[in-house]
Protein backbone atom coordinates (compact mmCIF):
# COMPACT_ATOMS: atom_id res chain seq x y z
CA UNK A 1 0.00 0.00 0.00
CA UNK A 2 1.44 3.37 -0.94
CA UNK A 3 0.17 7.04 0.42
CA UNK A 4 1.00 10.21 -0.59
CA UNK A 5 -0.77 13.43 0.57
CA UNK A 6 -1.57 16.83 -1.23
CA UNK A 7 -3.23 20.37 0.80
CA UNK A 8 -6.04 22.46 -0.98
CA UNK A 9 -6.67 25.07 0.93
CA UNK A 10 -7.61 23.21 4.83
CA UNK A 11 -8.38 20.01 3.16
CA UNK A 12 -5.53 16.99 3.92
CA UNK A 13 -6.21 15.08 0.50
CA UNK A 14 -5.38 11.86 1.48
CA UNK A 15 -4.79 9.21 -1.91
CA UNK A 16 -4.65 5.45 -0.93
CA UNK A 17 -3.23 2.87 -3.16
CA UNK A 18 -3.05 -0.82 -2.83
CA UNK A 19 -4.85 -3.38 -0.66
CA UNK A 20 -6.63 -1.94 2.77
CA UNK A 21 -6.55 -4.93 5.11
CA UNK A 22 -6.05 -4.84 9.24
CA UNK A 23 -1.95 -5.25 8.02
CA UNK A 24 -1.96 -2.09 5.56
CA UNK A 25 -4.53 -0.12 7.32
CA UNK A 26 -1.91 0.36 11.19
CA UNK A 27 0.42 2.06 8.77
CA UNK A 28 -2.50 4.05 6.48
CA UNK A 29 -3.56 5.40 10.14
CA UNK A 30 -0.64 6.71 11.88
CA UNK A 31 0.65 8.07 8.42
CA UNK A 32 -2.44 9.95 7.89
CA UNK A 33 -2.83 10.79 11.42
CA UNK A 34 0.89 12.66 11.83
CA UNK A 35 0.07 14.69 8.36
CA UNK A 36 -3.46 16.04 9.43
CA UNK A 37 -1.57 17.28 12.72
CA UNK A 38 1.69 18.71 10.91
CA UNK A 39 -0.54 20.31 8.06
CA UNK A 40 -2.82 23.56 8.86
CA UNK A 41 -6.26 21.68 7.38
CA UNK A 42 -9.27 21.06 9.18
CA UNK A 43 -11.09 18.62 6.77
CA UNK A 44 -9.72 15.10 4.97
CA UNK A 45 -10.76 13.82 1.74
CA UNK A 46 -9.95 10.06 1.01
CA UNK A 47 -9.35 9.26 -2.89
CA UNK A 48 -9.80 5.99 -2.78
CA UNK A 49 -9.78 5.72 -6.65
CA UNK A 50 -6.72 3.34 -6.77
CA UNK A 51 -7.56 0.99 -3.77
CA UNK A 52 -8.03 -2.20 -4.92
CA UNK A 53 -9.27 -4.36 -2.09
CA UNK A 54 -10.80 -3.51 1.50
CA UNK A 55 -11.68 -5.54 3.75
CA UNK A 56 -13.56 -3.75 6.99
CA UNK A 57 -10.49 -2.99 8.47
CA UNK A 58 -11.15 0.16 5.64
CA UNK A 59 -14.18 0.53 7.83
CA UNK A 60 -12.88 1.26 10.99
CA UNK A 61 -9.92 3.37 9.23
CA UNK A 62 -12.21 5.73 7.61
CA UNK A 63 -14.60 6.18 10.46
CA UNK A 64 -11.02 6.64 12.82
CA UNK A 65 -10.86 9.23 10.39
CA UNK A 66 -13.77 10.61 10.60
CA UNK A 67 -14.00 11.19 14.40
CA UNK A 68 -10.48 13.10 14.18
CA UNK A 69 -11.66 15.73 11.36
CA UNK A 70 -14.72 16.24 13.72
CA UNK A 71 -12.91 16.83 17.00
CA UNK A 72 -11.97 20.28 15.33
CA UNK A 73 -15.10 20.76 13.70
CA UNK A 74 -13.64 19.44 10.13
CA UNK A 75 -15.49 16.74 7.56
CA UNK A 76 -14.26 13.94 5.71
CA UNK A 77 -15.21 12.80 2.46
CA UNK A 78 -14.46 9.87 0.22
CA UNK A 79 -14.05 10.16 -3.15
CA UNK A 80 -14.32 7.75 -6.50
CA UNK A 81 -14.39 4.48 -4.66
CA UNK A 82 -14.95 1.37 -6.77
CA UNK A 83 -17.88 -0.88 -6.39
CA UNK A 84 -16.77 -3.40 -4.31
CA UNK A 85 -15.59 -0.97 -2.20
CA UNK A 86 -18.70 0.72 -1.84
CA UNK A 87 -20.61 -2.11 -1.23
CA UNK A 88 -18.17 -2.46 2.17
CA UNK A 89 -18.87 1.06 2.78
CA UNK A 90 -22.46 1.25 2.52
CA UNK A 91 -22.66 -1.89 4.60
CA UNK A 92 -21.98 -0.55 8.02
CA UNK A 93 -23.98 2.63 7.36
CA UNK A 94 -20.88 4.78 7.01
CA UNK A 95 -22.41 6.51 3.52
CA UNK A 96 -25.11 8.46 6.32
CA UNK A 97 -22.28 9.72 7.87
CA UNK A 98 -19.73 11.01 5.25
CA UNK A 99 -19.74 12.30 1.90
CA UNK A 100 -19.55 10.22 -0.33
CA UNK A 101 -18.71 10.77 -3.96
CA UNK A 102 -18.70 7.87 -6.05
CA UNK B 1 -20.56 -35.30 -2.84
CA UNK B 2 -16.97 -35.94 -3.78
CA UNK B 3 -14.73 -33.20 -3.67
CA UNK B 4 -12.61 -32.00 -7.18
CA UNK B 5 -9.40 -30.43 -5.39
CA UNK B 6 -8.79 -29.74 -1.67
CA UNK B 7 -5.90 -27.83 0.28
CA UNK B 8 -4.96 -27.26 3.90
CA UNK B 9 -2.63 -24.28 4.90
CA UNK B 10 -1.30 -23.56 7.88
CA UNK B 11 0.68 -20.33 8.68
CA UNK B 12 1.48 -18.05 11.52
CA UNK B 13 -0.82 -15.51 12.78
CA UNK B 14 1.18 -12.57 11.51
CA UNK B 15 -0.47 -9.50 9.84
CA UNK B 16 1.39 -9.85 6.75
CA UNK B 17 0.04 -13.64 6.52
CA UNK B 18 -4.04 -11.84 5.20
CA UNK B 19 -2.91 -11.35 2.20
CA UNK B 20 -1.18 -14.46 1.47
CA UNK B 21 -4.49 -15.93 3.22
CA UNK B 22 -6.24 -14.10 0.39
CA UNK B 23 -3.87 -14.79 -2.82
CA UNK B 24 -3.96 -18.54 -1.93
CA UNK B 25 -7.91 -19.12 -1.41
CA UNK B 26 -8.46 -16.70 -4.90
CA UNK B 27 -5.89 -18.64 -6.87
CA UNK B 28 -7.44 -21.84 -5.66
CA UNK B 29 -10.89 -21.29 -6.32
CA UNK B 30 -9.85 -20.35 -9.84
CA UNK B 31 -8.98 -23.39 -10.94
CA UNK B 32 -12.77 -23.49 -11.02
CA UNK B 33 -12.83 -20.19 -13.59
CA UNK B 34 -15.94 -18.18 -11.38
CA UNK B 35 -16.22 -14.91 -12.08
CA UNK B 36 -14.39 -11.79 -11.07
CA UNK B 37 -17.05 -11.00 -8.56
CA UNK B 38 -17.01 -14.26 -6.93
CA UNK B 39 -13.09 -14.05 -6.63
CA UNK B 40 -13.84 -10.52 -4.86
CA UNK B 41 -16.42 -11.78 -2.56
CA UNK B 42 -14.00 -15.00 -1.20
CA UNK B 43 -11.10 -12.73 -1.31
CA UNK B 44 -12.85 -10.11 1.35
CA UNK B 45 -14.31 -12.87 3.59
CA UNK B 46 -11.18 -14.96 3.54
CA UNK B 47 -9.59 -11.63 4.82
CA UNK B 48 -11.91 -10.86 7.76
CA UNK B 49 -11.61 -14.19 9.04
CA UNK B 50 -7.76 -14.22 9.24
CA UNK B 51 -8.19 -10.94 10.81
CA UNK B 52 -9.94 -12.50 13.47
CA UNK B 53 -7.81 -15.18 14.54
CA UNK B 54 -5.09 -12.91 14.46
CA UNK B 55 -6.58 -9.66 16.29
CA UNK B 56 -9.02 -11.47 18.32
CA UNK B 57 -8.02 -15.34 18.95
CA UNK B 58 -4.45 -14.89 19.16
CA UNK B 59 -4.50 -11.08 20.24
CA UNK B 60 -1.78 -10.20 17.67
CA UNK B 61 0.69 -13.14 20.31
CA UNK B 62 1.67 -15.77 17.31
CA UNK B 63 -0.66 -18.51 17.11
CA UNK B 64 -1.01 -20.95 14.23
CA UNK B 65 -4.04 -20.45 11.41
CA UNK B 66 -5.09 -23.16 9.33
CA UNK B 67 -6.95 -22.73 6.46
CA UNK B 68 -8.69 -25.25 4.42
CA UNK B 69 -10.43 -24.82 0.87
CA UNK B 70 -12.57 -27.67 -0.92
CA UNK B 71 -13.54 -27.61 -4.31
CA UNK B 72 -16.64 -29.00 -5.69
CA UNK B 73 -18.23 -28.96 -8.86
CA UNK B 74 -20.53 -25.87 -8.58
CA UNK B 75 -19.18 -24.99 -4.34
CA UNK B 76 -16.15 -24.13 -2.79
CA UNK B 77 -15.94 -24.49 0.91
CA UNK B 78 -13.30 -22.28 3.07
CA UNK B 79 -12.93 -23.30 6.70
CA UNK B 80 -10.59 -21.16 8.77
CA UNK B 81 -9.31 -22.30 12.64
CA UNK B 82 -7.85 -20.90 15.05
CA UNK B 83 -6.73 -22.43 18.55
CA UNK B 84 -7.04 -18.84 20.31
CA UNK B 85 -9.45 -17.66 22.96
CA UNK B 86 -12.37 -18.05 21.56
CA UNK B 87 -15.70 -16.44 21.67
CA UNK B 88 -18.44 -16.37 25.03
CA UNK B 89 -21.41 -15.35 22.95
CA UNK B 90 -21.31 -15.74 18.95
CA UNK B 91 -24.61 -14.56 18.71
CA UNK B 92 -23.43 -11.00 19.86
CA UNK B 93 -20.23 -11.27 18.20
CA UNK B 94 -22.35 -11.52 14.83
CA UNK B 95 -24.49 -8.52 15.60
CA UNK B 96 -23.31 -5.58 13.15
CA UNK B 97 -20.89 -3.27 14.73
CA UNK B 98 -20.19 -5.22 17.64
CA UNK B 99 -16.34 -5.46 18.26
CA UNK B 100 -14.29 -5.90 21.78
CA UNK B 101 -11.83 -4.09 20.25
CA UNK B 102 -13.10 -0.71 19.47
CA UNK B 103 -9.43 0.68 20.85
CA UNK B 104 -7.91 -1.24 17.68
CA UNK B 105 -10.72 0.69 15.39
CA UNK B 106 -12.40 -2.48 14.89
CA UNK B 107 -15.72 -1.66 13.02
CA UNK B 108 -16.93 -4.46 14.12
CA UNK B 109 -18.49 -5.78 10.51
CA UNK B 110 -16.24 -8.59 9.98
CA UNK B 111 -19.02 -11.23 10.18
CA UNK B 112 -21.54 -8.77 8.89
CA UNK B 113 -19.32 -8.73 5.70
CA UNK B 114 -18.64 -12.80 5.70
CA UNK B 115 -22.34 -13.48 5.70
CA UNK B 116 -23.07 -10.85 3.33
CA UNK B 117 -20.39 -11.68 0.64
CA UNK B 118 -20.84 -15.53 1.26
CA UNK B 119 -23.31 -18.26 1.11
CA UNK B 120 -23.34 -19.75 4.33
CA UNK B 121 -21.18 -18.97 7.19
CA UNK B 122 -21.02 -21.05 10.65
CA UNK B 123 -19.48 -19.68 12.95
CA UNK B 124 -18.16 -22.49 15.99
CA UNK B 125 -16.08 -21.39 18.76
CA UNK B 126 -15.73 -21.77 22.56
CA UNK B 127 -13.58 -20.03 25.47
CA UNK B 128 -10.39 -21.32 25.83
CA UNK B 129 -10.39 -23.74 22.80
CA UNK B 130 -10.81 -21.63 19.60
CA UNK B 131 -12.82 -20.71 16.54
CA UNK B 132 -13.74 -22.15 13.65
CA UNK B 133 -15.59 -20.68 10.88
CA UNK B 134 -17.12 -22.20 8.04
CA UNK B 135 -17.82 -20.74 4.91
CA UNK B 136 -19.54 -21.87 1.23
CA UNK B 137 -19.66 -19.76 -2.08
CA UNK B 138 -21.69 -20.86 -4.81
CA UNK B 139 -19.23 -20.88 -7.84
CA UNK B 140 -22.32 -20.27 -10.33
CA UNK B 141 -20.90 -21.95 -13.38
CA UNK B 142 -21.62 -25.34 -13.08
CA UNK C 1 18.21 -17.86 13.09
CA UNK C 2 14.76 -17.86 14.10
CA UNK C 3 12.31 -17.98 11.35
CA UNK C 4 10.24 -14.62 10.25
CA UNK C 5 7.35 -16.42 8.80
CA UNK C 6 6.59 -19.83 7.65
CA UNK C 7 3.47 -21.32 5.96
CA UNK C 8 2.96 -25.17 5.36
CA UNK C 9 0.27 -26.51 2.65
CA UNK C 10 -1.03 -29.74 1.67
CA UNK C 11 -2.86 -30.38 -1.90
CA UNK C 12 -4.02 -33.56 -3.59
CA UNK C 13 -1.11 -34.59 -6.07
CA UNK C 14 -3.30 -32.84 -9.21
CA UNK C 15 -1.46 -31.36 -11.58
CA UNK C 16 -3.99 -28.42 -11.67
CA UNK C 17 -1.95 -27.58 -8.12
CA UNK C 18 1.23 -27.16 -9.94
CA UNK C 19 0.30 -23.61 -10.88
CA UNK C 20 -1.36 -23.44 -7.21
CA UNK C 21 1.78 -24.32 -5.67
CA UNK C 22 3.97 -21.89 -7.73
CA UNK C 23 1.42 -18.87 -6.58
CA UNK C 24 1.37 -19.82 -2.95
CA UNK C 25 5.04 -20.05 -3.15
CA UNK C 26 5.68 -16.94 -4.48
CA UNK C 27 3.34 -15.00 -2.89
CA UNK C 28 4.32 -16.14 0.17
CA UNK C 29 8.09 -15.17 -0.42
CA UNK C 30 7.01 -11.92 -2.35
CA UNK C 31 6.83 -10.50 1.50
CA UNK C 32 10.21 -10.30 1.72
CA UNK C 33 10.84 -8.03 -1.56
CA UNK C 34 12.84 -10.32 -3.30
CA UNK C 35 14.21 -9.51 -7.06
CA UNK C 36 12.21 -10.85 -9.50
CA UNK C 37 14.75 -13.21 -10.85
CA UNK C 38 14.78 -14.69 -7.43
CA UNK C 39 11.11 -15.11 -7.61
CA UNK C 40 11.40 -16.73 -11.23
CA UNK C 41 13.80 -19.38 -9.85
CA UNK C 42 11.87 -20.01 -7.55
CA UNK C 43 8.91 -20.51 -9.18
CA UNK C 44 10.29 -22.87 -11.58
CA UNK C 45 11.87 -24.71 -9.05
CA UNK C 46 8.72 -25.46 -6.61
CA UNK C 47 7.11 -26.26 -10.15
CA UNK C 48 9.68 -28.83 -10.87
CA UNK C 49 9.45 -30.44 -7.56
CA UNK C 50 5.26 -30.66 -7.44
CA UNK C 51 5.65 -32.13 -10.98
CA UNK C 52 7.80 -34.66 -9.63
CA UNK C 53 5.94 -36.32 -7.01
CA UNK C 54 2.69 -35.82 -8.94
CA UNK C 55 4.69 -37.91 -12.10
CA UNK C 56 6.95 -40.14 -10.33
CA UNK C 57 6.26 -40.15 -6.60
CA UNK C 58 2.40 -40.98 -6.91
CA UNK C 59 2.21 -42.53 -10.92
CA UNK C 60 -0.49 -39.81 -11.27
CA UNK C 61 -2.82 -41.17 -8.85
CA UNK C 62 -3.96 -39.49 -6.14
CA UNK C 63 -1.78 -38.68 -3.13
CA UNK C 64 -1.38 -35.55 -0.57
CA UNK C 65 1.84 -33.39 -1.32
CA UNK C 66 3.14 -30.97 1.76
CA UNK C 67 5.13 -27.75 0.97
CA UNK C 68 6.48 -26.06 4.07
CA UNK C 69 8.32 -22.55 2.93
CA UNK C 70 10.01 -20.93 5.60
CA UNK C 71 11.47 -17.43 5.63
CA UNK C 72 14.26 -16.23 7.56
CA UNK C 73 16.13 -13.10 7.28
CA UNK C 74 17.94 -13.53 3.99
CA UNK C 75 17.10 -16.90 2.92
CA UNK C 76 14.05 -18.66 2.44
CA UNK C 77 14.12 -22.76 2.55
CA UNK C 78 11.33 -24.62 0.70
CA UNK C 79 10.25 -28.29 1.62
CA UNK C 80 8.49 -30.42 -0.92
CA UNK C 81 7.26 -34.08 0.21
CA UNK C 82 5.54 -36.73 -0.84
CA UNK C 83 4.20 -40.31 0.61
CA UNK C 84 4.83 -41.54 -2.66
CA UNK C 85 7.16 -44.73 -4.17
CA UNK C 86 10.18 -43.07 -3.73
CA UNK C 87 13.62 -42.71 -5.23
CA UNK C 88 16.28 -46.35 -5.50
CA UNK C 89 19.07 -44.69 -6.91
CA UNK C 90 19.28 -40.98 -6.01
CA UNK C 91 22.55 -40.29 -7.88
CA UNK C 92 21.13 -41.73 -11.07
CA UNK C 93 18.02 -39.69 -10.24
CA UNK C 94 19.67 -36.51 -10.54
CA UNK C 95 22.04 -37.11 -13.84
CA UNK C 96 20.79 -34.61 -16.31
CA UNK C 97 18.88 -36.05 -18.86
CA UNK C 98 18.01 -39.39 -16.87
CA UNK C 99 14.22 -40.04 -16.30
CA UNK C 100 12.40 -43.02 -15.63
CA UNK C 101 9.62 -41.60 -17.48
CA UNK C 102 10.62 -40.97 -21.08
CA UNK C 103 7.29 -42.15 -22.68
CA UNK C 104 5.40 -39.07 -20.91
CA UNK C 105 8.18 -37.21 -22.81
CA UNK C 106 9.90 -35.87 -19.80
CA UNK C 107 13.02 -34.62 -19.96
CA UNK C 108 14.97 -35.94 -17.11
CA UNK C 109 16.25 -32.10 -15.94
CA UNK C 110 14.30 -31.38 -13.38
CA UNK C 111 16.86 -32.34 -10.67
CA UNK C 112 19.11 -30.25 -12.84
CA UNK C 113 16.68 -27.18 -12.86
CA UNK C 114 16.44 -27.12 -9.35
CA UNK C 115 19.95 -27.80 -8.48
CA UNK C 116 20.82 -24.53 -11.06
CA UNK C 117 17.75 -22.27 -9.76
CA UNK C 118 18.26 -22.62 -6.04
CA UNK C 119 21.37 -22.43 -3.86
CA UNK C 120 21.05 -25.62 -1.97
CA UNK C 121 19.01 -29.18 -2.83
CA UNK C 122 18.52 -32.17 -1.09
CA UNK C 123 16.61 -35.17 -1.91
CA UNK C 124 15.93 -37.34 0.92
CA UNK C 125 13.95 -40.46 -0.17
CA UNK C 126 13.57 -44.07 0.25
CA UNK C 127 11.54 -46.51 -1.84
CA UNK C 128 8.10 -46.90 -0.74
CA UNK C 129 8.15 -44.45 1.78
CA UNK C 130 8.37 -41.26 -0.17
CA UNK C 131 10.91 -38.01 -0.63
CA UNK C 132 11.88 -34.95 0.19
CA UNK C 133 13.26 -32.09 -1.07
CA UNK C 134 14.45 -29.04 0.81
CA UNK C 135 15.55 -26.17 -1.08
CA UNK C 136 17.08 -23.06 0.04
CA UNK C 137 17.41 -20.02 -1.97
CA UNK C 138 18.98 -16.52 -0.48
CA UNK C 139 16.92 -13.78 -0.96
CA UNK C 140 20.16 -11.13 -1.55
CA UNK C 141 17.98 -8.40 0.20
CA UNK C 142 19.52 -8.48 3.73
CA UNK D 1 -2.27 -21.70 -21.67
CA UNK D 2 -3.93 -20.96 -24.62
CA UNK D 3 -2.58 -22.04 -28.57
CA UNK D 4 -3.10 -20.83 -32.01
CA UNK D 5 -1.95 -22.39 -35.47
CA UNK D 6 -0.69 -20.35 -38.49
CA UNK D 7 0.32 -22.45 -41.48
CA UNK D 8 3.47 -21.03 -43.82
CA UNK D 9 3.70 -23.28 -46.86
CA UNK D 10 4.77 -26.64 -45.40
CA UNK D 11 5.71 -25.05 -41.61
CA UNK D 12 2.90 -25.25 -39.06
CA UNK D 13 3.69 -22.00 -36.42
CA UNK D 14 2.51 -22.42 -33.13
CA UNK D 15 2.10 -19.62 -30.90
CA UNK D 16 1.41 -20.36 -27.29
CA UNK D 17 0.57 -18.63 -24.88
CA UNK D 18 0.94 -18.67 -21.30
CA UNK D 19 2.65 -21.29 -18.80
CA UNK D 20 3.89 -24.03 -19.54
CA UNK D 21 3.84 -26.32 -17.39
CA UNK D 22 3.52 -30.21 -16.76
CA UNK D 23 0.22 -29.70 -16.40
CA UNK D 24 -1.01 -27.75 -19.63
CA UNK D 25 2.01 -29.40 -21.64
CA UNK D 26 -0.22 -32.30 -21.83
CA UNK D 27 -3.16 -30.61 -23.93
CA UNK D 28 -0.29 -28.37 -26.06
CA UNK D 29 0.90 -31.31 -26.99
CA UNK D 30 -2.19 -33.20 -28.26
CA UNK D 31 -3.18 -30.33 -30.18
CA UNK D 32 0.06 -29.93 -31.47
CA UNK D 33 0.70 -33.54 -32.11
CA UNK D 34 -2.91 -33.39 -34.33
CA UNK D 35 -2.75 -30.51 -36.18
CA UNK D 36 0.68 -31.58 -37.63
CA UNK D 37 -0.74 -34.38 -38.95
CA UNK D 38 -4.07 -33.30 -40.16
CA UNK D 39 -1.86 -29.91 -42.52
CA UNK D 40 0.09 -30.17 -45.19
CA UNK D 41 3.13 -29.64 -43.43
CA UNK D 42 6.50 -30.89 -42.11
CA UNK D 43 8.25 -28.17 -40.15
CA UNK D 44 7.55 -26.57 -37.23
CA UNK D 45 8.18 -23.13 -35.62
CA UNK D 46 7.41 -22.45 -32.12
CA UNK D 47 6.55 -19.19 -30.91
CA UNK D 48 7.40 -18.75 -27.41
CA UNK D 49 6.93 -14.57 -27.20
CA UNK D 50 4.31 -14.94 -25.14
CA UNK D 51 5.24 -17.61 -22.69
CA UNK D 52 5.13 -16.52 -19.25
CA UNK D 53 6.23 -19.42 -16.85
CA UNK D 54 8.11 -22.88 -18.34
CA UNK D 55 9.60 -25.33 -16.34
CA UNK D 56 11.21 -28.59 -17.83
CA UNK D 57 8.53 -29.99 -19.06
CA UNK D 58 8.40 -27.83 -21.90
CA UNK D 59 12.00 -29.18 -23.19
CA UNK D 60 9.96 -32.59 -23.03
CA UNK D 61 7.95 -30.79 -25.21
CA UNK D 62 9.85 -29.26 -27.82
CA UNK D 63 12.06 -32.48 -27.76
CA UNK D 64 8.69 -34.03 -28.69
CA UNK D 65 7.77 -31.88 -31.59
CA UNK D 66 11.65 -32.19 -33.34
CA UNK D 67 11.21 -35.67 -32.91
CA UNK D 68 7.74 -35.35 -34.89
CA UNK D 69 9.46 -33.23 -37.63
CA UNK D 70 12.48 -34.85 -37.44
CA UNK D 71 10.97 -38.26 -38.42
CA UNK D 72 9.07 -36.85 -41.65
CA UNK D 73 12.34 -35.26 -42.92
CA UNK D 74 10.90 -31.85 -41.13
CA UNK D 75 13.04 -29.25 -38.98
CA UNK D 76 11.41 -27.39 -35.52
CA UNK D 77 12.97 -24.16 -34.48
CA UNK D 78 12.46 -21.92 -31.59
CA UNK D 79 11.45 -18.37 -31.93
CA UNK D 80 11.34 -15.16 -29.52
CA UNK D 81 12.04 -17.25 -26.16
CA UNK D 82 12.16 -14.60 -22.91
CA UNK D 83 15.35 -14.29 -20.93
CA UNK D 84 13.87 -17.38 -18.48
CA UNK D 85 12.73 -19.29 -21.02
CA UNK D 86 16.26 -19.48 -22.92
CA UNK D 87 17.77 -20.56 -19.49
CA UNK D 88 15.99 -23.40 -19.37
CA UNK D 89 16.40 -24.45 -23.16
CA UNK D 90 20.03 -23.97 -22.86
CA UNK D 91 20.52 -26.03 -19.53
CA UNK D 92 18.94 -28.90 -21.77
CA UNK D 93 21.13 -28.64 -24.69
CA UNK D 94 18.52 -28.14 -26.62
CA UNK D 95 20.36 -25.54 -29.00
CA UNK D 96 22.40 -27.50 -30.28
CA UNK D 97 20.05 -29.88 -31.72
CA UNK D 98 17.49 -26.89 -33.18
CA UNK D 99 17.57 -23.61 -34.57
CA UNK D 100 17.24 -20.64 -31.55
CA UNK D 101 15.50 -17.61 -32.66
CA UNK D 102 16.40 -15.21 -29.64
N1 LIG E 1 -11.40 -15.81 15.82
C1 LIG E 1 -11.95 -15.15 16.88
N2 LIG E 1 -11.53 -15.42 18.13
C2 LIG E 1 -12.04 -14.76 19.19
N3 LIG E 1 -13.02 -13.81 19.09
C3 LIG E 1 -13.47 -13.49 17.86
C4 LIG E 1 -12.97 -14.14 16.70
N4 LIG E 1 -13.62 -13.63 15.64
C5 LIG E 1 -14.47 -12.71 16.11
N5 LIG E 1 -14.41 -12.62 17.45
C6 LIG E 1 -15.24 -11.73 18.33
O1 LIG E 1 -16.37 -11.32 17.57
C7 LIG E 1 -16.41 -9.88 17.52
C8 LIG E 1 -17.05 -9.42 16.23
O2 LIG E 1 -16.23 -9.80 15.12
P1 LIG E 1 -16.35 -8.99 13.76
O3 LIG E 1 -17.79 -8.92 13.35
O4 LIG E 1 -15.43 -9.62 12.78
O5 LIG E 1 -15.88 -7.51 14.10
P2 LIG E 1 -14.44 -6.90 14.43
O6 LIG E 1 -13.37 -7.84 13.93
O7 LIG E 1 -14.42 -5.62 13.68
O8 LIG E 1 -14.38 -6.73 15.91
C9 LIG E 1 -14.98 -9.45 17.71
O9 LIG E 1 -14.89 -8.11 18.15
C10 LIG E 1 -14.48 -10.47 18.73
O10 LIG E 1 -14.89 -10.13 20.04
N1 LIG F 1 9.15 -37.41 -5.98
C1 LIG F 1 9.69 -38.46 -6.64
N2 LIG F 1 9.29 -39.72 -6.37
C2 LIG F 1 9.82 -40.78 -7.02
N3 LIG F 1 10.78 -40.67 -7.98
C3 LIG F 1 11.22 -39.43 -8.30
C4 LIG F 1 10.71 -38.28 -7.64
N4 LIG F 1 11.35 -37.20 -8.17
C5 LIG F 1 12.20 -37.67 -9.10
N5 LIG F 1 12.15 -39.01 -9.18
C6 LIG F 1 12.95 -39.88 -10.06
O1 LIG F 1 14.09 -39.14 -10.51
C7 LIG F 1 14.12 -39.09 -11.93
C8 LIG F 1 14.74 -37.79 -12.39
O2 LIG F 1 13.92 -36.69 -12.03
P1 LIG F 1 14.01 -35.31 -12.81
O3 LIG F 1 15.44 -34.90 -12.91
O4 LIG F 1 13.08 -34.36 -12.20
O5 LIG F 1 13.54 -35.66 -14.29
P2 LIG F 1 12.09 -36.01 -14.90
O6 LIG F 1 11.03 -35.53 -13.95
O7 LIG F 1 12.06 -35.26 -16.18
O8 LIG F 1 12.04 -37.49 -15.07
C9 LIG F 1 12.68 -39.29 -12.36
O9 LIG F 1 12.58 -39.74 -13.68
C10 LIG F 1 12.20 -40.30 -11.32
O10 LIG F 1 12.61 -41.60 -11.66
Amino acid sequence: MDISFKRDRNTLVVLIEGEIDHHTSKDARDRIDSKFIMEPVKNIIIDLSKVSFMDSSGIGLITGRLKKASSIGGTLAIKKPSKEVLRILKMSKIDSMIELDA
Amino acid sequence: MQPINKVKVEFLSKSSNEAFARVVAASFVAQADPSIEVLADIRTAVSEAVTNSIIHGYDEKEGIITMACTLYPELVEITIEDSGKGIEDIEKAKEPLYTSKPELERSGMGFTVMETFMDTLIIESSPGTGTRIVMTKQLGNG
